[in-house]
């Protein structure tokens, strides 16, 4: 699970030189909110968000609206970008949660990921989301059973020999401490081949464990 | 790679092989004959002869390509018995020596009767001695066919008295008997001979060739006639290769010229002022317009200065028949038809004549005076009476040289092979009384009773580095070859030099904009410039830079310099080569970077997204200028044909020119010289291209 | 409907006949600006030659010798040479000896120039050999290569000299020349063309009929090395005509008193110093434009027919 | 791929893309209003006859159309930006770094004057600004990316020194090296053999998943857009007519045009005498030629109505993701789809090889070619001489009135065989005989009677007629030569030969250059079968034709062969085509017949490794079939050194099946094994074993 796996590759991608109306046309049309800003070789030298784009009315107000005009077609993405040096990047071999953790501590959008200085991808919170959706089988049909469990060595197990002892297996896994109940982990397991009724036999069955929802998901 | 090379070097030796054969081949089908080139058009059958055979040129075909190839000296050391080497003197001359079984250097020579021999001491000094003891008696049944022959002319000669006739007669029948009894045994036969011989000797009249000596001054006497002298010049300058002087020859020429308009400046005014024109002309460097006018004149000349001309071998060899013929058709108004100015001109070259056989012969000269003399007072009947008289008086009065001939023509011959000093292997005989003809340097033909018969010249053989002797200069063709190589090189490799990097870049560009304005302009000069023939190129240059604009000299002459001391002289025929090749070039580079800009690997490196200089320099230059470079390298081969052409309208002394004078000349040893070095600079040129290219086409590298 | 829907494909696939072709390909030449400034020039150099004697008063040989070396007037458009000849006619009459006749001797002559016969015999032995060579390889081909390697590494310029020297300089040995330094040249765009022609299926065809050598050499081969031969023999031409011109310039051209444009050069070039450079410039501006007009015409046709191959 | 929330938008979208380029005929429009997108990681198949614009609207997207193309109107938007209108400048960042190409001829493509590295690191250089040593570095990476073996080493050579699909791997690794967002692939595949075509395949799809990019694969061949691509846009003289994802365009083909050429190709695995192949009647029209204002199928179309010819029909959707340019695409039932009269079909009977007697009986054929040795010596004749054993022991015998098929990669011998056979070349041993005569001799000196009995159709169509004579001259050659008819007849013959070809008799007057490629090709047979031979050997008479003109080629053949009784001898290189056509097939590798036996045994078990891996290395028309995936390794042995024992050992994906692991097969010539009596292998695999293997192809 890195960085290099989900991010967008080829990302769209401008030059410095590029006015700003353009990329706001090409934000706007490709549904997007950063663009790395490169140069010659791929090579990063910044990164536009909307917000850099976003222009102050304060800054405008004693303008009129033909030297608006003129100030906007002038302006280009070098003008308004985040300088090479303060864009924070991962490279492809970043774990994913090391890349969600830099987006949230530093309360940005997105990374763009180089190889040796060049750009080769982005990865933004959607992607990150949508992995967390894949890595809780959000996009296989099936069953989404929580199983809370004592925090102890051998929990995990229990539940994966149960399940294979029925044959099945296990499309998707994911754990977290159990929110305001020290001591307790929620697990979220996604079968699909099983029906509703074996699945609540057998995981009713787990000694000291407790089955807290079991619900069909998918996309 | 090594095989490739191996196999080019093979082809190469081969074509070599092939052009040398088809250049004997086509100069054997030549109808023109050398001899009448080197020896002027009024020789004699018998020294055309005698001419051919000193050059090895009556040989056949195949010996003479064999001599040519590989050398004659190894035949020669045969018949002489003795090894031959070639030594250089000190003052550069190249000759043939004989080598003793104790190391000496020896050659012969013929004088009177008597062979010398010549010995080389080891300072360079060369003593003579009498060498008689050489001479061998030939082989006595050819002598009895001989002698018989003899005796059928001795009976058959109306100039000779009976007494004559029977004292040599008589001898010759002893000799006959002696020959028939003793031909076994040719040791004896000498001795038994020396009785009858001395006989006719005294039948021989020392008068006789005394009087021969004189005829002789008398010839020479009138070749220096100025007006005679005047039409040999024009023949001289009609028959020899335009631009093909040097300065101190036209210089003498125009004095002979000038000398010759002067003297006959009251006989024939018209005459003398063309001829004083032509003498100008030469003066001023202009050889070819003296020829023409020298031409004019030389038929205005023509009429009855031939049979005056034709008198001089006449007399020369003492061929009292031929005098008397000459004699006879000067008197014929049907053979020589005279206007009134020719009469002038005949009367005064007569009375020349006369004058110098004065002293040979009174009654003859007295005659021929009266001719003159009535010729002077246009009384053109009388003088041809005169003439005719005179050539029934010189009948008469020949009697003595005939019988001192015969009696010389009736001894057994003895012969000897040996080496001459004329760097023959030369087989000598004495005593057959044949007349053979000897070019000696610095005197001219002479005829011998008794002399050398057979010849054969030495000579090393190309592929012994040997190219043999140039029959136009008379000296080794190496010689000059070598100089005119140096020109001609200077003068392409200069012309290489600028148009390569140009003509190259030039077409390139063109190529890279094909069909824009630029590319039609560049590639249509261009077209222009190459197909225009050179001579036409190098006029419009003359016109334009040496007359209009008066810049550079519009001829080159550099006498003995090399090129590279008169850099101003150079620039017209540079320009006018570089202007041919430089559009060739150009076009064959236009069309093969047009042709690789279509390559589907340049629409790639187009669609790689390398930038446009990176295609060009990288990816269309080195297989655009593959074919050029080894096309121009094939070009080699035109470019040497222009330089012919440069240096024939420039009349720069190069190699071409060299060529051209010797081809016009049949100058055969010169011409298959010449030929290999071109051929051996084509096909080299052609290896190197080849090399050249499989280092640049990887494909070939490989495969 | 469906005889109809035949019309409308035969329309689409209908071809032009031969003569639309034909007219094709002349108007193909009428399109190069550069093959039809080419055509002008030969034509008129064709036209004069023909008319020849209706386009002058003189004749090539009449001397006048009160008016050596004059420059161009009324009575003498391009003025006289050293003989007083007129310039022009010896000129036009020269076009002829290149383009229009062969004199074989004093009474006979053959229609055709020396160039052109020059060329044409060129042809002949150099498609023969080409052929040879290229179609029947293995020591054929090696023997006739080898043979051509030969040649073609003879000095072209030292070959003709020596051919004119040996042969002797008249209107048919010219010809055997330019046909002998010719033939390799022809011969080995022959074999290309031929060692690329024979590759192609219809030869395999012949083939396997059990054709003769002669019958696929001649009548499948060479009718389609035809185009790329045309082009080059007009190329040759013009190579013909700069070599005749050269050949007259050094010496070894037609014997004088004839026409002959290189030796007229070669008089007239005394003279430029003395002031008339007349006589030595028109011919060469005679040579120089028909030789051009020939490359112009060549190229431009080549340059049209591969632009829509 | 992993799934997304947010669908990205297309890499590419092309919207009413027309190209047109100036010409003698004015201005001509090559492609009109063409639009599809590419998305990533997915691959769109850009089918068509040849002339139909593909490769145009390929260059059209790197605006590189040469001095006299222009783009006329239309949008090209590569990652939502407009391309058209584009500087040069601009351009050049784009190309061989987000877009890059892979091209046709490889051989072609690549510098010959430099080596494979500097091609491949300027690359980088160029576009990355990096060190040459660095580029070098990952340019060896690349090409072991795309399992070219001795990268570095490869690195060092010249492209003419590898073959032709090392090639195209790299020019595959020069279009991969900087991560492209699009890969343009025009008919990458077609120069190559079919086991190379397959391997290169399998590398395209991997590449495809590995990097995220969108490719537009360029094809004629509907085999290989069945096997590797995921969406389809069909394209016909210039025009879209019809775009779906793959299997839907497969299973429902909307516009009749689709329907047309699927019903052209030969399917594998079905036999002559259960299918047809039916051609599209008719021509692409030439650009110039084409109609405005109409439907521009209307004139080849079945279902054309008055409407097609007057109004020019859009592209519309027909079902999701489906569109055609038809005006009744949904309405048309392809089933129930009836070949006109103008079509001719020919009628064709099952034929079983017994009771008509052998016309050609080939024992132990040997055709060896002397190789000049390299050494020095060779130049004296002297060094050791090399022998090309393009034929080498080659048993056959073919019974009157049957087609026998061969086929084999190239260099396998195929080609020389039919050579031998026809007296081009000469045999070096062995027996060759024909009705019962030793014609192992060459044409020259053979009988006049056996050479008209013994004929021969060409591959290449431009090449098959001189282009020096008529139509009507060429066919009546042989007939004036061999004397079929007296010589005032010979135009009525060569009119009825017309007929035969279904040529119309004004095309007695026409030149070569008048004619298509179809056409061509039909004067061809008609010339082969004019001397009316006994055999007529067919070398690929149909792999340099479209797929329409193929199939009315192939019937052709058929019908011909049916009315004169003639026996063929059919050299392929496309398995599908001869099982259609053949009623026997030989499988030929380096110079041996490794497996004959009749069409349907060869298809099936028991097969001889090598037609297994040629079976699964044939790209089928058909996505929804499996197929084995065995693919060979390495390139085909050189014929002047083949491998000892089976020559096959060295590629032999099955000699693990023996007990020894093949040792034997390194050192003895393998038996021949009969299955039936008209079917044998040459394996020292035992039949059983062979008989075991599943059929490599399993249509749903």
């Amino acid at each position: 699970m890195f960085v290099g796996d989900y991010m967008t590759r080829h990302p769209l991608t401008v030059t410095p030189d590029t006015s700003i109306v353009e990329v706001q046309g090409i934000m706007a049309e490709n549904n997007i909110r950063h663009v790395p800003v490169v140069e010659k070789g791929k090579r990063l030298v910044g990164l536009v968000t909307r917000q850099n784009l976003r222009i102050s009315p304060i800054e405008l107000s004693s303008l009129n609206v033909w030297e608006i005009t003129r100030l906007l077609s002038g302006l280009k993405v070098k003008d308004v970008m985040v300088r090479g040096k303060d864009v924070i990047t991962a490279t492809p071999d970043t774990p994913i949660e090391e890349a969600a953790r830099i987006l949230v501590t530093h309360r940005i959008g997105c990374l763009p990921v180089l190889e040796e200085g060049i750009v080769v991808g982005i990865i933004t919170e959607s992607d990150l989301l949508t992995q967390l959706t894949n890595l809780l089988g959000l996009q296989v049909p099936g069953w989404r059973a929580t199983i809370r469990v004592p925090d102890r060595a051998g929990e995990f197990a229990k539940i994966t020999a149960a399940v294979a002892s029925r044959g099945w297996g296990i499309d998707a896994a994911g754990s977290l401490p159990t929110p305001r109940k020290p001591g307790y982990w929620d697990v979220v397991i996604k079968i699909s081949a099983a029906t509703r009724d074996e699945l609540v036999a057998v995981l009713q069955q787990i000694e000291g464990q407790e089955l807290i929802d079991i619900r069909a998901t998918g996309p | 790679m090594a095989k490739f090379i191996v196999r080019r070097v093979l082809l190469m030796l081969l074509t070599m092989l092939i052009v040398s054969v088809t250049v004997f081949l086509i100069t054997e089908a030549s109808p023109g004959n050398v001899a009448r080139n080197v020896l002027g058009i009024h020789i004699t059958p018998e020294q055309e002869a005698s001419f051919l055979a000193q050059t090895g040129l009556d040989r056949p075909l195949f010996e003479r390509y064999i001599n040519w190839l590989v050398g004659s000296d190894w035949r020669a050391a045969t018949r002489i018995g003795m090894p031959l080497t070639r030594i250089t003197t000190p003052d550069g001359f190249q000759e043939w020596w004989a080598v003793e079984p104790d190391g000496t250097l020896i050659r012969w020579k013929l004088q009177g009767d008597d062979l010398i021999a010549q010995r080389r001491q080891p300072d360079g000094t060369i003593v003579e001695t009498k060498d008689n003891a050489r001479w061998q008696i030939r082989d006595p049944i050819l002598e009895i066919e001989r002698l018989e022959a003899l005796r059928v002319e001795l009976l058959a000669n109306t100039y000779l008295s009976e007494a004559d006739r029977w004292a040599i007669l008589e001898q010759l029948e002893r000799i006959l008997q002696l020959l028939h009894e003793k031909k076994e045994r040719v040791e004896e036969l000498a001795v038994a001979l020396e009785q009858p011989e001395a006989a006719l000797e005294a039948l021989m009249d020392p008068a006789a060739l005394r009087r021969r000596d004189v005829f002789e001054q008398a010839a020479t006497e009138i070749k220096e006639d100025e007006i005679l002298q005047a039409l040999v010049v024009a023949q001289e300058l009609a028959q020899s290769p335009e631009g093909e002087y040097q300065i101190a020859q036209l210089r003498a020429m125009a004095r002979r010229v000038a000398k010759a308009a002067d003297r006959i400046k009251t006989v024939d005014p018209e005459l003398a002022q063309q001829m004083q024109q032509a003498a100008s002309s030469l003066e001023g460097n202009d050889p070819d317009t003296a020829h023409l006018i020298l031409n004019a004149a030389s038929i205005r000349l023509e009429g009855f200065m031939a049979g005056l001309s034709a008198l001089v071998p006449a007399l020369e060899s003492n061929d009292y028949t031929r005098v008397i013929t000459v004699l006879q058709d000067m008197a014929d108004p049907a053979k020589t038809p005279l206007d009134e100015g020719q009469q002038r001109i005949l009367g005064v070259s007569l009375k020349r004549v006369a004058k110098a056989l004065k002293a040979a012969d009174a009654a003859l000269s007295k005659e021929l005076g009266r001719a003159a003399d009535s010729l002077k007072g246009g009384d053109v009947e009388a003088a041809r009476q005169a003439l005719a008289h005179a050539a029934e008086m010189f009948a008469k009065s020949s009697e003595t040289i005939v019988r001192t001939r015969l009696a010389g023509q009736a001894r057994v011959a003895r012969t000897f092979w040996g080496v001459d000093t004329q760097n023959h292997a030369v087989r000598w005989e004495k005593g057959s009384g044949k007349e053979t003809w000897v070019f000696i340097v610095g005197t001219g033909w002479k005829a011998f009773s008794g002399g050398p018969v057979e010849y054969i010249p030495l000579q090393k053989g190309l592929l012994r580095g040997d190219p043999g002797m140039s029959l136009r200069t008379g000296r080794p063709v190496a010689d000059l070859l070598f100089i005119r190589l140096r020109n001609s090189l200077v003068l392409a490799g200069i012309a290489f030099v600028v148009v390569m990097p140009l003509s190259l870049l030039l077409g390139l560009v063109a190529g890279l904009n094909e069909g824009k304005l630029l590319d039609r302009v560049l590639s249509i000069s261009g077209m222009v410039f190459s197909v225009t023939p050179e001579f036409a190129t190098g006029i419009f240059l003359i016109l334009i830079f040496a007359l209009w604009l008066r810049w550079v000299p519009g001829a080159t002459v550099f006498g003995e310099q090399a090129p590279w001391t008169r850099p101003d002289m150079l620039i017209l025929p540079v320009l006018t080569l570089t202007l041919v090749e430089l559009g060739y070039v150009l076009r064959i580079t236009r069309a093969s970077t047009v042709e690789v800009m279509k390559a589907a690997y340049v629409r790639t490196a187009f669609l790689k997204g390398l930038p446009y200089r990176r295609i060009i320099f990288k990816h269309v230059m080195r297989n655009a200028l593959m074919a050029p470079i080894t096309v121009i390298m094939l070009h080699v081969n035109w470019l040497l044909g222009g330089i012919v052409v440069v240096e024939a309208i420039f009349g720069y002394p190069g190699l071409g020119s060299y060529l051209l004078a010797s081809a016009l000349f049949k100058d055969f040893n010169a011409i298959e010289a010449g030929a290999m070095i071109l051929v051996a600079v084509a096909v080299g040129t052609q290896l190197i291209a080849d090399v050249i290219y499989t280092f640049l086409n990887p494909r070939i590298r490989y495969t | 409907m469906a005889a109809g829907e035949r019309t409308l494909l035969n329309t689409i696939v209908r071809r032009p006949s031969r003569w639309r072709r034909l007219w094709e390909g002349v108007s193909t030449i009428g399109r190069s600006k550069t093959a039809m400034a080419g055509l002008t020039i030969v034509s008129f150099w064709f036209l004069v030659a023909i008319f020849a004697p209706f386009l002058t008063p003189y004749g090539p040989f009449d001397q006048d010798y009160k008016l050596q070396n004059a420059p161009p007037s009324a009575a003498h458009p391009l003025g006289t040479d050293h003989l007083g000849r007129d310039i022009w006619t010896r000129l036009i009459y020269g076009a002829r000896l290149v383009l229009i006749m062969l004199p074989i001797n004093e009474s006979l002559w053959l229609p055709g120039g020396i160039a052109l016969w020059g060329v044409f015999l060129g042809l002949v032995t150099g498609s023969v050999l080409g052929l040879l060579g290229g179609y029947l390889g293995g020591w054929i081909d090696e023997v006739v290569m080898r043979l051509l390697d030969a040649m073609m590494a003879f000095p072209v310029i030292l070959l003709y000299m020596i051919i004119i020297a040996a042969i002797g300089p008249s209107a048919l040995n010219i010809v055997m020349a330019i046909a002998i330094v010719g033939t390799p040249g022809i011969a080995r765009l022959v074999r290309s063309l031929t060692l690329d022609i024979r590759t192609r299926d219809y030869i395999r065809a012949a083939e396997i009929r059990g054709e003769s050598v002669w019958y696929v050499m001649f009548h499948e081969i060479l009718p389609n090395a035809r185009g790329p031969l045309i082009v080059d023999a007009m190329l040759r031409v013009g190579y013909a005509i700069f070599a005749m011109g050269t050949l007259g310039f050094l010496g070894l051209g037609l014997p004088p008193p004839s026409p002959d444009w290189g030796s007229m050069v070669a008089k007239g070039r005394q003279y430029i110093m003395a002031g008339s450079p007349w006589a030595a410039l028109w011919p060469s501006v005679a040579i120089a434009s028909l030789v051009v007009g020939l490359n112009l015409f060549a190229d431009g046709l080549r340059e049209e027919l591969a632009r829509y191959r | 791929m992993q799934t997304r929330f947010h669908p990205l938008p297309p890499i590419l979208k092309v919207e009413n893309l027309s190209i047109s380029y100036a010409t003698r005929y004015g201005e001509v429009e090559a492609v009109r209003q063409v639009s599809f997108e590419v998305n990533r990681a997915t691959t769109l198949g850009l089918v068509g006859e040849s002339g139909c614009g593909k490769t145009t609207v390929a260059f059209g997207i790197l605006d590189f159309l040469g001095p006299n193309g222009r783009i006329v109107e239309g949008s090209i938007k590569f990652q939502g930006r407009e391309l058209v209108g584009r500087s040069e400048k601009e351009l050049r960042i784009l190309r061989g770094d987000q877009i890059t190409m892979v091209y046709q001829d490889p051989m072609q493509a690549l510098n010959p004057s430099l080596t494979i590295g500097e091609q491949l690191a300027e690359v980088l250089i160029v576009h990355r600004n990096i060190p040459h040593a660095e580029a070098w570095r990952r340019s060896i990476e690349m090409l072991e990316r795309v399992y070219m073996p001795d990268a570095p080493n490869v690195m060092k050579r010249y492209p003419h020194q590898l073959s032709g699909g090392q090639q195209q791997r790299v020019v595959i690794a020069m279009a991969l090296l900087n991560n492209p967002a699009l890969l343009i692939m025009d008919e990458p595949t077609t120069a190559l053999d079919v086991t190379v075509e397959a391997a290169v395949l399998d590398l395209i799809a991997e590449l495809k998943r590995d990097f995220d990019t969108g490719i537009i694969y360029i094809t004629h061949n509907l085999g290989v857009v069945a096997r590797i691509c995921d969406q389809v846009a069909v394209m016909y003289a210039g025009e879209l007519v019809e775009r779906a994802p793959v299997k839907e365009l497969f299973a429902h083909p909307l516009h009749p045009y689709t329907q047309g050429l699927m019903r052209c190709v030969p399917k594998l695995g079905i036999t002559k005498e259960e299918s047809r192949l039916y051609p599209i009647r008719g021509r692409v029209p030439a650009p110039q030629d084409r109609p405005w204002g109409a439907c521009i199928f209307a004139p080849r179309c079945d279902y054309a109505t008055e409407r097609c010819r007057n109004e020019r029909p859009m592209l519309r959707e027909i079902a999701l993701g489906h569109s055609a340019r038809c005006f009744y695409a949904g309405e048309i039932d392809p089933s129930a789809w009836q070949p006109s009269k103008e079509i001719d079909l020919p009628v064709v009977e099952p034929r079983a090889a017994s009771g008509y007697g052998t016309v050609l009986e080939i024992e132990n054929l040997k055709t060896y070619y002397e190789q000049p040795s390299r050494s020095v010596l060779s130049l004296f004749g002297l060094g050791k001489k090399q022998h090309v054993k393009a034929v080498d022991g080659v048993s056959l015998r073919v019974p009157r009135g049957i087609t026998v098929g061969v086929v084999g990669e190239s260099g396998c011998g195929k080609s020389t065989l039919a050579k031998t056979i026809i007296g081009l070349e000469s045999p070096t041993a062995g027996v060759l005989e024909f009705l019962g005569f030793d014609i192992s001799m060459p044409v020259t000196r053979r009988d006049v009677k056996l050479i008209q009995e013994l004929q021969m159709v060409f591959q290449n169509p431009d090449s098959t007629m001189n282009p020096a004579y008529t139509v009507g001259q060429q066919i009546a050659r042989p007939l004036q030569r061999f004397k079929t008819v007296p010589p005032h007849q010979v135009y009525d013959e060569v009119i009825r030969l017309l007929h035969a070809v279904r040529l119309d008799p004004s095309y007695y007057d026409r030149f070569p250059s008048q004619l298509s490629g179809g056409e061509k090709q039909r004067v061809g047979i008609a010339r082969a079968f004019a001397s009316r031979p006994e055999l007529v050997l067919c070398d690929e008479p149909v792999s340099a034709l479209d797929v329409s003109v193929q199939a009315a080629v192939l019937n052709l053949l058929l019908d011909i062969q049916r009315r004169y009784g003639t026996t063929m001898l059919f050299i392929a290189h496309d398995l599908s085509v001869v099982r259609f056509f053949s009623d026997f097939v030989a499988v030929m590798y380096l110079g041996h017949i490794v497996e004959f036996g009749s069409a349907e045994a060869i298809y099936a078990p028991p097969y001889h490794p090598y037609t297994e891996a040629l079976l699964s290395a044939v790209p089928i028309p058909d996505p929804c079939a499996t197929q084995k995936r065995i693919r060979l390794e390495g390139n085909v042995p050189s014929a002047l050194n083949p491998p000892s024992g089976c020559v096959f050992h060295t590629r032999c994906p099955r000699r693990n099946l023996l007990l020894d692991q093949g040792k034997v097969c390194e050192v003895e010539t393998p038996p021949q094994r009969y299955n039936t009596e008209q079917h044998y292998i040459l394996c020292h695999i035992p039949l059983e074993e062979l008989r075991k293997m599943e059929p490599v192809i399993t249509t749903l």
